[in-house]
């Protein structure tokens, strides 16, 4: 029987507004490093993957982060199955 | 109760509809937010209001849930609609009900001040020189910081 | 725009009037004060709502005057009833609208709050043991004194 | 020619809500002792005109006065024409 990868559990990535924007999509599901386990780490990580991402991504000031639909910090831990919404900060009302 | 919708809200009906038959209530606190057509210097032909399917829903619950353990509320509603609005149209309604004016009146306030910073909305604003992103105020946040 | 009235009034209606057509108005903050059943302990049948005719005009058009001098208002109403009402009755309304939250929902709160401790108006409560004056309470001088 | 007497040019007093019903009558034209100038002196001599007047007037911070629809201290005058409401602490709103 083959191994089962993570791949089968993959984490599920929101983009909002400004973000959606630039990244090019609202929704990607990915399957991120071993070594990824906290929102900060996953963050960096994003950067990397091209210009939009880094634009969008680049000032942590301005980048709220929602775990699960929980506003978390940078060093929230995150795993598999997890819905992980990126956004800038709110302005409804 | 929270609302999030589409379409538009009537004040008034959802005023008189708090208070119908009810001997129980002394103060009833309503702010509506709308649609500007400037901005600053700006002008706005239209704005479209997106959102966080699923946690709008459940920051609005929270945040109506934090007024109602801070003041004794009789009643309180909060409307919040999304998509494409233009200059005049109605946003946000929130309404508060209570024995007493000052705990309608404040926890009114502070419904739209969480509401500001804690709700997953964003405003795309279209104007004649394009679509562009409300960016968030510093105010909005120091208005929330009253509340701790 | 001050009304002092015997009639009772439409908050939708008043808040339609005043956002018709206009598209400067950011928020709008609106307050109705109504007759409670109970006021504390005690049952109230009705309540009359005596007044001072000529200086109660007076005083509120002073009061909105003062609100519209401390904020930039898009536009402002007091409506206050006088004679006989019973629970569940409307007793005063307060909209205020700006191109901003905030100066709505502060004029909104200094309106009704200036209103209680400077327009001449008494309350006559009637209940199972009888009539007697509504004695004025140190938490609304209290509240007055926010704004100075 | 007679002497013009200062009752001609009485002054108006108007009393309403607690002090209304204590003293008996909404309003009265009194032409008081060429003595009272003031508030304070009026509320004074008012309160000696019989135990209706002394039970409304007898607390001097539950008794508010408007001359001529102005809210005033002891020290402000008063003289004929002037119209002089008392009442007790407004309960509006």
């Amino acid at each position: 029987m083959a191994l089962r990868r993570p791949y089968l559990q993959p984490m599920k990535l929101l983009y909002f507004a400004l973000f959606r924007a630039r990244i090019g999509r609202g929704e990607e599901e990915i399957d991120p490093p071993a070594g990824i386990r906290t929102v900060g780490a996953l963050v960096d990580w994003l950067a990397e993957r091209g210009p939009g991402y880094r634009a969008a991504l680049a000032d942590p000031r301005l980048v709220k982060v929602a775990v699960n639909q929980e506003y978390v910090d940078r060093d929230h831990p995150v795993g598999p199955r997890d819905e992980v919404a990126f956004f800038p900060p709110v302005t409804g009302g | 109760m929270i609302r999030l919708q589409r379409e538009d809200f009537d004040p008034g009906a959802e005023i008189a509809a708090m208070t119908a038959g009810r001997t129980d209530i002394g103060g009833l606190a309503a702010f509506v937010g709308l649609v500007r057509e400037m901005a600053g210097e700006r002008r706005i032909d239209a704005m479209t209001l997106e959102h966080y399917p699923g946690m709008t829903e459940k920051k609005l619950a929270e945040i109506e849930a934090e007024a109602r353990r801070r003041w004794p509320l009789q009643a309180s509603l909060v409307v919040h609609r999304y998509g494409r609005l233009e200059p005049g149209d109605r946003i946000v309604l929130v309404v508060t009900a209570s024995a007493h004016r000052e705990a309608a009146l404040a926890s009114c306030q502070f419904l739209i001040d969480w509401l500001k910073t804690e709700a997953p909305f964003w405003k795309l604003e279209e104007g004649p020189e394009g679509a562009g992103w409300v960016e968030a105020r510093a105010s909005d946040e120091d208005a929330k910081r009253r509340w701790r």
